[in-house]
């Protein structure tokens, strides 16, 4: 009964979506209010305005800095929310991953990893370092990073994993994407700009590139550092034996 | 202006910063989680309260603070103005209560090794809110509102009980949906309007081009945050979530978070979409309706609970009704009813929660009937609760007496005498619920086995916060006058 | 942009979209899901977002889904049927859902 | 003829002296302690004396406390009708704390405290200078009572106490909805300011009039139990203990008729009554619950539930002296809120000490009281002569101004009500009498001796005879300055000025 | 409804969003409703990058004589950078909570847990616990 009044529900819904859709500006129409208002000082003037050639980055840095502050927050409050519901893993209580797998990677996926991971590491680095001025970013870069250590866990065991990329350092970095934004935000409080203007008081002269340009480095570095281990910690307490929370209801 | 100027992100980013230090933090000194937090929450109360200096309830009286030196629309904008320095100097200081009232309980309910989550969660939900509250951007505000949901799945979860994970998990059910609508209507919003800033979204709108579009994308608001306020036919969650999750977050939960989504509507109303549009005329009419029956729903079902926290959690839901229905009738006098409202609906309903966690921690007692008696053993907790329970039915002087003759006052003056029958109704009701609580705990003998030896007050610790709450009720009743004059203002200038 | 590949894509969106919604083993949803975020990275390849491409085959189809499949490890595989429902819980499906 | 004066603030503070000595000795010392409370409100009484001059020149003092928005302010404003009832309260308290010190025996610290700040509230109502400030203090009152009627603690007692807060709680919000709708209508004007009312057509329509009017009458009816709404009268009364009885009926049922008397003087204003003709439908639901109140308390066989029903007709008196709309029939109203309260507190206070000493509750158990408590019958027997209105006493003089102001109103159908009711009070007070003095256990032939000494415990006595003495004395000497009509006659002059 | 032939992204779009809805409240399976939530939150993309779209638009990344006027709009790619993440980690506390449902319920069908809460009645199981 209830699945037939909330598939009329869904099924109405979605006639009034496609028809809001079809009122809607066409889509990659030039006149379009989105392709109008309040775009072209970003495509016109991100280059010079903020330094970087990736306009998306520019956007994420500096035009929305203050949304990306948020966003690294959120992935924050998802790895707090996750240790908070499961745990921290025991150091030293994590076994080879999946525990209940009943596949055992074969030799060839170890090797083939060990091949492939030193490339992904240097991969996910240029695209963190690259972001202003070609495709990527620092969460990018950290996703693909954390991934990478996932493809390493997933062939030689999280316990390696967790001995390869050691706890204190996961729990030392694990918040380091807002605080590097804090910290540079602040440091444009010192300099009597506004939060998240990416300058100091008198320190930019001789500098090259650009002071703005290290401290866009600083952040993106701490976006990937940060992103990497979150998704990192999260993946261990999500894997680590039941018994270890000694929460049992 | 000077140093004023720099307020609204310290308050924010304070917190925000602390609690990602939490981690860190406890890998060597957990001990030390709970005053860090505390002060990094006082601190951005003293900063908000030193606001009142700057910003007064004029049409330039408020402040704009431009991140990174962008002035909006291309950058993100933090907005103050008179309402929303309201609804933030509550947020701090109920929430600052909540936390010192955390240290006790939490640390009983958290073995070591979790308490840290416990408070990085806790700044991130006050954080959120204060951000949520303040930003001048749309979008920043959805961002603002995922922290400020992911932090409260997890807090109500965080005991990891069989029923608190289940209730959490019911509520994530129908808040990730919500949050997905609300997302959905801001990309509606964006592709009808081509901005973000809530100014400019305003002068945009008024211009009314894609009208069919604005619609939809504001039904989708009141959809996603309606699930968030619990308006009455989607609050399905609330009472498990309110009733089981540890009693601070209750009083965090049903005290401020809602508010905070009823606030979003608000703003959406007034400062977006703008009260004159056909679409928010029409949107409001209905919504006026869905809020008089959430508060008739809720008092009547708050009548016949066994169970104290869901008695509470049901009086919310009508409260929430109270406020929405105040927001809906769009008129100045209901308007300030409202927003007088949230401070009043703040403080009695924290008050209550943190009564009923009192109970909980001293005796483990939350059905209504182990409360006959109560006041014998735990007089001032119960005197407590009795002057908030005065607050919520509405009786002269308390804060509840105010707002609520603020919105009949603005229904009379609207013309919606059944709004105003309906706050009565409500209110009525109200005392049901509440006086048969206050009469079993002071006039009724406790039934063998109750009451007898065993603790009795609860620590300090708990009963200071406890105490400020239900006096700062009769206080805002009977000093309303220092605020209300200016709150009026506000919602003049809002309309 | 009205051209023929994107059509396709979307068409493959919304098949592996059901697939993934239909199927009743779980690990093979989540194949097929991984399978639909990198068909939405081509997509918004094709539609001139190199960085969400990028972003959303690293996390779309990397890390959610190894979340995905831990979750699975850690607790069943397979949807319950109707029929294990009926030895254990006495069928629900035909009372209809409280 | 305005000043400023924090004279009123301080006489409603002052019975917070007994708070403040409960919270500091709550153990020991109980005659400390409730001979402390008694000359808290000792202090209110002279407090308020001080202000008699004030009063009868027709002075007004007043004293803002706090302004919520313009023409929303709470403000105290002595004027002379409000002085008047807050020098029957305090009056009355006095004695009744006095009586109290021997009466109440368990929880006296409850008792005193609630007793003392029902006291501040009540004078709270009868100083406030407007509406708003009026329906604070009556909330204040209205929930501050309840312990009182509480008290016992007994089945019957809570049962009460719950329907009583159940009626107090709907005309509560009744009343709540007459103020807002009255501020609406009324100009954003809430005070007591001018005599000839604030309301008027210019600013409301007709219905719009008559439902503020409605359900001002509907708010303030319940306290002042006009018939419908009385139903919580006849439990409350048995329940609580004497002294709370007494001050119940004496004055807490008289704040709705007070209330009533503001909204007829100071909010509508006689003239805009007689236009809107509601006084009509008002008048005739008082004579009803005059004429069946009386009628109902012939059927009660409990002393004090036939207390309870007659002064439930008493009240309606003041009603329907202010329903006449006539110079005389308000005179008559205003006056007898005091005589009644000097009455119906003796009858009360006595049936208090006859429960003490001989434990009987019903009238039928009575036989030959008169001669175990001579005293108490005595002043009994002269306080229910009084309520059938015979000379010289309070009650004829009352009634004697409702009669001629029936008349002067043009309608003598009122007379005939008063009439039959006078009749139905002797019919049901001279049973009493009879019973209590006339009929004895035993042989017709041996008379039992009076036994004096039996009864003398003056804390109780000492009140009992006082306001049997004044319900004389004010019969006689109407016009002495002080006594009611010194007031009264200010007010009339007032509201009548032609 | 021509207007939906030129914007059969969007329609795609809306589509996903149903299906991913349907996924959320008809089936019983809780994996299968995190998935629905991805699933809605990638149509929600789709519809703000197809949304900043330009004809002929190119990537806004300057350098190599890009000029500006034939970049697509930056702006819905900056948001739905920022969705992503918010998606995933909501993914990441619902199938943390997920892990500790079945650890103490046994089962991921939804029906049953409520069969569950009906037999243990909610608040009086919390207190037996909570104090």
């Amino acid at each position: 009964m209830k699945k037939v009044i909330s598939l009329c529900f869904i099924g109405a819904l979605g006639v009034l979506l496609l028809m809001v859709m079809a009122s809607m500006p066409r889509m990659g129409d030039p006149q379009s209010p989105t392709n109008t208002r309040v775009i072209d000082r970003y495509l016109e003037g991100a280059e010079e305005e903020t330094g970087t050639e990736n306009v998306i980055t520019g956007v994420i840095l500096n035009y929305r800095g203050y949304d990306t502050m948020g966003e690294v927050t959120v992935i924050f409050t998802g790895l707090a929310a996750v240790l908070a519901v499961l745990g921290r893993e025991r150091r030293g209580r994590i076994h080879a991953y999946p525990d209940r797998s009943p596949i055992r990677p074969s030799i060839i996926v170890r090797s083939a990893v060990s091949f492939l991971l030193p490339f992904i590491v240097l991969f996910s680095l240029y695209t963190v370092l690259h972001g202003e001025i070609s495709p990527g970013g620092g969460f990018q870069g950290g996703a693909v990073l954390a991934a990478g250590m996932f493809v390493f866990a997933a062939a030689f065991g999280l316990w390696r994993a967790g001995r390869t990329v050691p706890p204190w350092l996961r729990y030392a970095v694990e918040g380091a994407a807002p605080v590097t934004f804090f910290l540079v935000g602040a440091a444009g409080l010192v300099g009597g700009a506004e939060f998240l203007t990416y300058m100091l008081p008198k320190a930019s002269a001789g500098l090259q590139p650009s002071l703005r340009t290290w401290m866009t480095l600083l952040v993106e570095g701490g976006i990937g550092a940060g992103g990497a281990m979150i998704f990192l910690s999260i993946l261990m307490a999500m894997a680590r034996e039941e018994d270890a929370g000694g929460q049992a209801a | 202006m000077g140093a004023y100027r720099h307020f609204p992100i310290l308050i924010i980013a304070v917190p925000l910063v602390t609690a990602v230090l939490m981690p860190a933090l406890s890998y060597r000194r957990e001990r030390l989680c709970m005053p860090v937090a505390a002060a990094a929450l006082s601190l951005s109360t003293m900063l908000t309260f030193l606001l009142y200096r700057v910003v007064r309830p004029a049409a330039d009286g408020y402040l704009s603070y431009h991140l990174g030196g962008w002035d909006p629309p291309w950058g993100i904008e933090i907005k103050v103005d008179f309402a929303g320095l309201f609804m933030l100097s509550v947020i701090c200081s109920i929430s600052l209560l909540c936390l010192l009232y955390s240290r006790d309980y939490i640390g009983r309910e958290l073995e070591g090794g979790r308490a840290f989550a416990y408070y990085s969660l806790f700044l991130l939900l006050s954080a959120s809110m204060l951000g949520f509250t303040a930003t001048g951007d749309i979008f920043n505000m959805f961002v603002f509102m995922e922290i400020l949901a992911l932090s409260s799945y997890a807090l109500v979860a965080v005991t990891g009980r069989r029923n608190a994970v289940r209730a959490a998990f019911k509520y994530l059910l129908m808040g990730a949906p919500s949050s997905i609508m609300v997302l959905l209507a801001i990309a509606l919003l964006y592709s009808a309007t081509g901005s973000l800033n809530m100014a400019q979204l305003k002068e945009l709108l008024a211009e009314g081009a894609y009208s069919r579009v604005v619609f939809a994308s504001l039904v989708l608001m009141v959809m996603g945050f309606g699930v968030k306020a619990a308006l009455f036919p989607l609050h399905s969650w609330l009472p498990d979530a309110h009733s089981i999750a540890p009693s601070p977050i209750s009083a965090m939960l049903s005290g401020l978070v809602v508010e905070v989504a009823a606030f979003a509507l608000l703003r959406l109303f007034l400062s977006v979409y703008g009260s004159g549009s056909g679409a928010v005329s029409g949107t409001s009419e209905a919504l006026g309706v869905i809020a008089a029956a959430g508060v008739l729903f809720g008092g009547f079902m708050a009548i016949f609970q066994k169970d104290f926290k869901m008695m509470i959690a049901y009086s919310t839901i009508s409260h929430i009704g109270y406020i929405v229905l105040g927001i809906s009738i769009m008129n100045e006098q209901a308007l300030t009813g409202a927003l007088y409202h949230l401070l009043d609906h703040g403080l009695a309903k924290g008050c209550f929660f943190l009564c009923a966690g009192a109970f909980i921690y001293q005796r483990g007692y939350r059905r209504i009937d182990e409360l006959k008696g109560a006041a014998r053993r735990m007089p001032m907790t119960c005197t407590a609760f009795a002057l908030a329970a005065l607050s919520v039915i509405g009786i002269p002087p308390t804060a509840g007496f105010i707002s609520k003759w603020y919105l009949i006052w603005g229904s009379v003056a609207g013309g919606k005498y059944l709004y105003a029958a309906v706050y009565l109704i409500g209110s009525i009701l109200a005392a049901a619920y509440c006086l048969r609580v206050v009469y079993y705990m002071f006039f009724v003998a406790p039934p063998p086995g109750v009451w007898e030896g065993g603790p009795g007050e609860a620590p300090p610790l708990m009963v200071v916060p406890v105490w400020v709450l239900s006096l700062a009720t009769l206080v805002m009743g009977a000093a309303s006058f220092v605020v209300i004059n200016r709150l009026q203002e506000a919602a003049r200038l809002l309309l | 942009m009205s051209d023929a590949l994107s059509l396709v894509l979307l068409a493959l969106l919304v098949v592996t979209a059901l697939a993934a919604t239909l199927s009743r083993d779980l690990l093979a949803a989540i194949i097929v899901f991984s399978g639909y975020s990198l068909v939405m990275a081509l997509l918004w390849q094709r539609l001139q977002a190199p960085d969400l491409a990028l972003t959303e085959a690293a996390v779309g189809a990397g890390v959610t889904t190894v979340l995905f499949v831990t979750a699975i490890f850690k607790t069943q595989r397979m949807e319950e049927e109707a029929g294990r429902k009926r030895r254990r819980g006495g069928g629900e499906k035909e009372e209809g859902r409280p | 003829m305005e000043k400023n004066s924090v004279m009123p603030l301080v006489a409603m503070l002052l019975p917070w002296i007994s708070l403040a000595v409960i919270a500091a000795i709550p153990k020991r010392g109980r005659d400390l302690r409730a001979w402390i409370c008694a000359g808290g409100s000792a202090a209110a009484f002279i407090a308020v004396l001080t202000m008699a001059r004030d009063a009868l020149d027709g002075k007004v003092l007043t004293m803002n406390i706090a302004s919520v928005v313009e023409g929303i302010e709470i403000s105290l404003r002595v004027d002379t009708l409000g002085y008047y009832f807050a020098l029957v309260i305090t009056f009355i308290w006095l004695l009744a704390t006095v009586y109290s010190v021997r009466y109440i025996d368990h929880k006296e610290n409850r008792f005193f405290a609630f007793f003392a700040l029902c006291e501040s509230f009540l004078m709270g109502c009868a100083f406030s200078a407007n509406m708003f400030t009026y329906f604070i203090f009556y909330e204040m009152m209205t929930f501050g009572s309840y312990p009182l009627i509480v008290h016992e603690e007994t089945v019957i007692a809570r049962r009460a106490a719950y329907k009583y807060l159940v009626y107090a709680i709907c005309a509560g919000t009744v009343l709540f909805f007459a103020i807002v709708a009255h501020y609406f209508w009324g100009g954003n004007d809430l005070s007591f300011g001018q005599w000839g009312g604030v309301m008027s057509l210019e600013n409301a329509s007709r219905a719009a009039l008559m439902v503020v009017f409605f359900t001002y009458l509907a708010g303030f009816g319940v306290k002042a139990a006009i018939m419908p709404l009385h139903g919580w009268v006849p439990d409350a009364h048995p329940a609580a203990p004497s002294p709370a009885s007494a001050v119940l009926s004496g004055v807490i049922l008289k704040a709705g008729a007070f209330g009533i008397m503001r909204v007829v003087f100071n909010v509508f204003g006689i003239d805009l009554l007689r236009e809107l003709k509601v006084y009509i439908p008002f008048a005739v639901l008082a004579s009803i619950t005059i004429v069946l109140a009386s009628v109902f308390a012939l059927t009660q066989d409990n002393l004090k539930r036939r207390l309870a029903y007659s002064s439930i007709g008493q009240v309606s008196y003041i009603l329907l002296g202010l329903a006449l709309l006539a110079q005389d029939g308000e005179l008559g109203g205003i006056m007898h809120l005091a005589h009644h309260a000097l009455m119906k507190g003796c009858l009360f206070l006595c049936a208090g000490i006859i429960l003490v000493k001989t434990g009987k509750k019903n009238i039928s158990e009575m036989k030959g009281i008169g001669y175990q408590l001579p005293l108490t019958m005595i002043c009994f027997s002269v306080c229910a002569l009084a309520m059938m209105g015979t000379p010289p006493s309070v009650g004829f003089i009352s009634k004697w101004l409702l009669g001629s102001g029936a008349l002067q109103s043009g309608n003598p159908v009122y007379l005939i009500v008063l009439l039959v009711s006078a009749l139905l009070n002797a019919a049901y007070f001279l049973p009493i009498i009879y019973t209590a003095f006339f009929q004895w256990e035993g042989e017709e032939t041996e008379h039992p001796k009076l036994q004096w000494g039996r009864e003398i415990d003056l804390e109780m006595l000492v009140p009992v005879v006082l306001l049997a003495a004044l319900v004389v004395i004010v019969g006689i000497w109407v016009k002495v300055p002080g006594f009611p009509y010194s007031f009264a006659d200010v007010v009339v002059k007032l509201l009548f000025p032609h | 409804m021509d207007r939906l032939l030129d914007n059969y992204h969007y329609a795609a779009a809306a589509i996903l969003f149903c299906i991913g809805l349907y996924s959320v409240i008809v089936r019983p399976n809780i994996i299968k409703k995190i998935i629905g939530l991805n699933i809605m939150e990638t149509s929600v993309f789709l519809l703000l990058v197809s949304m900043g779209w330009k004809d002929g638009g190119i990537a806004p990344i300057h350098g190599g004589g890009a000029e500006a006027a034939a970049m697509v709009n930056p702006i819905p790619q900056a948001l739905i950078l920022t969705g992503i993440v918010v998606a995933v980690s909501t993914t990441a506390v619902a199938l943390s909570l997920v892990i500790l449902l079945y650890r103490q319920y046994g089962t991921l069908d939804v029906d049953r847990l409520m069969k569950e809460e009906e037999s243990e009645s909610a608040p009086a199981g919390a207190g037996s616990g909570e104090g």
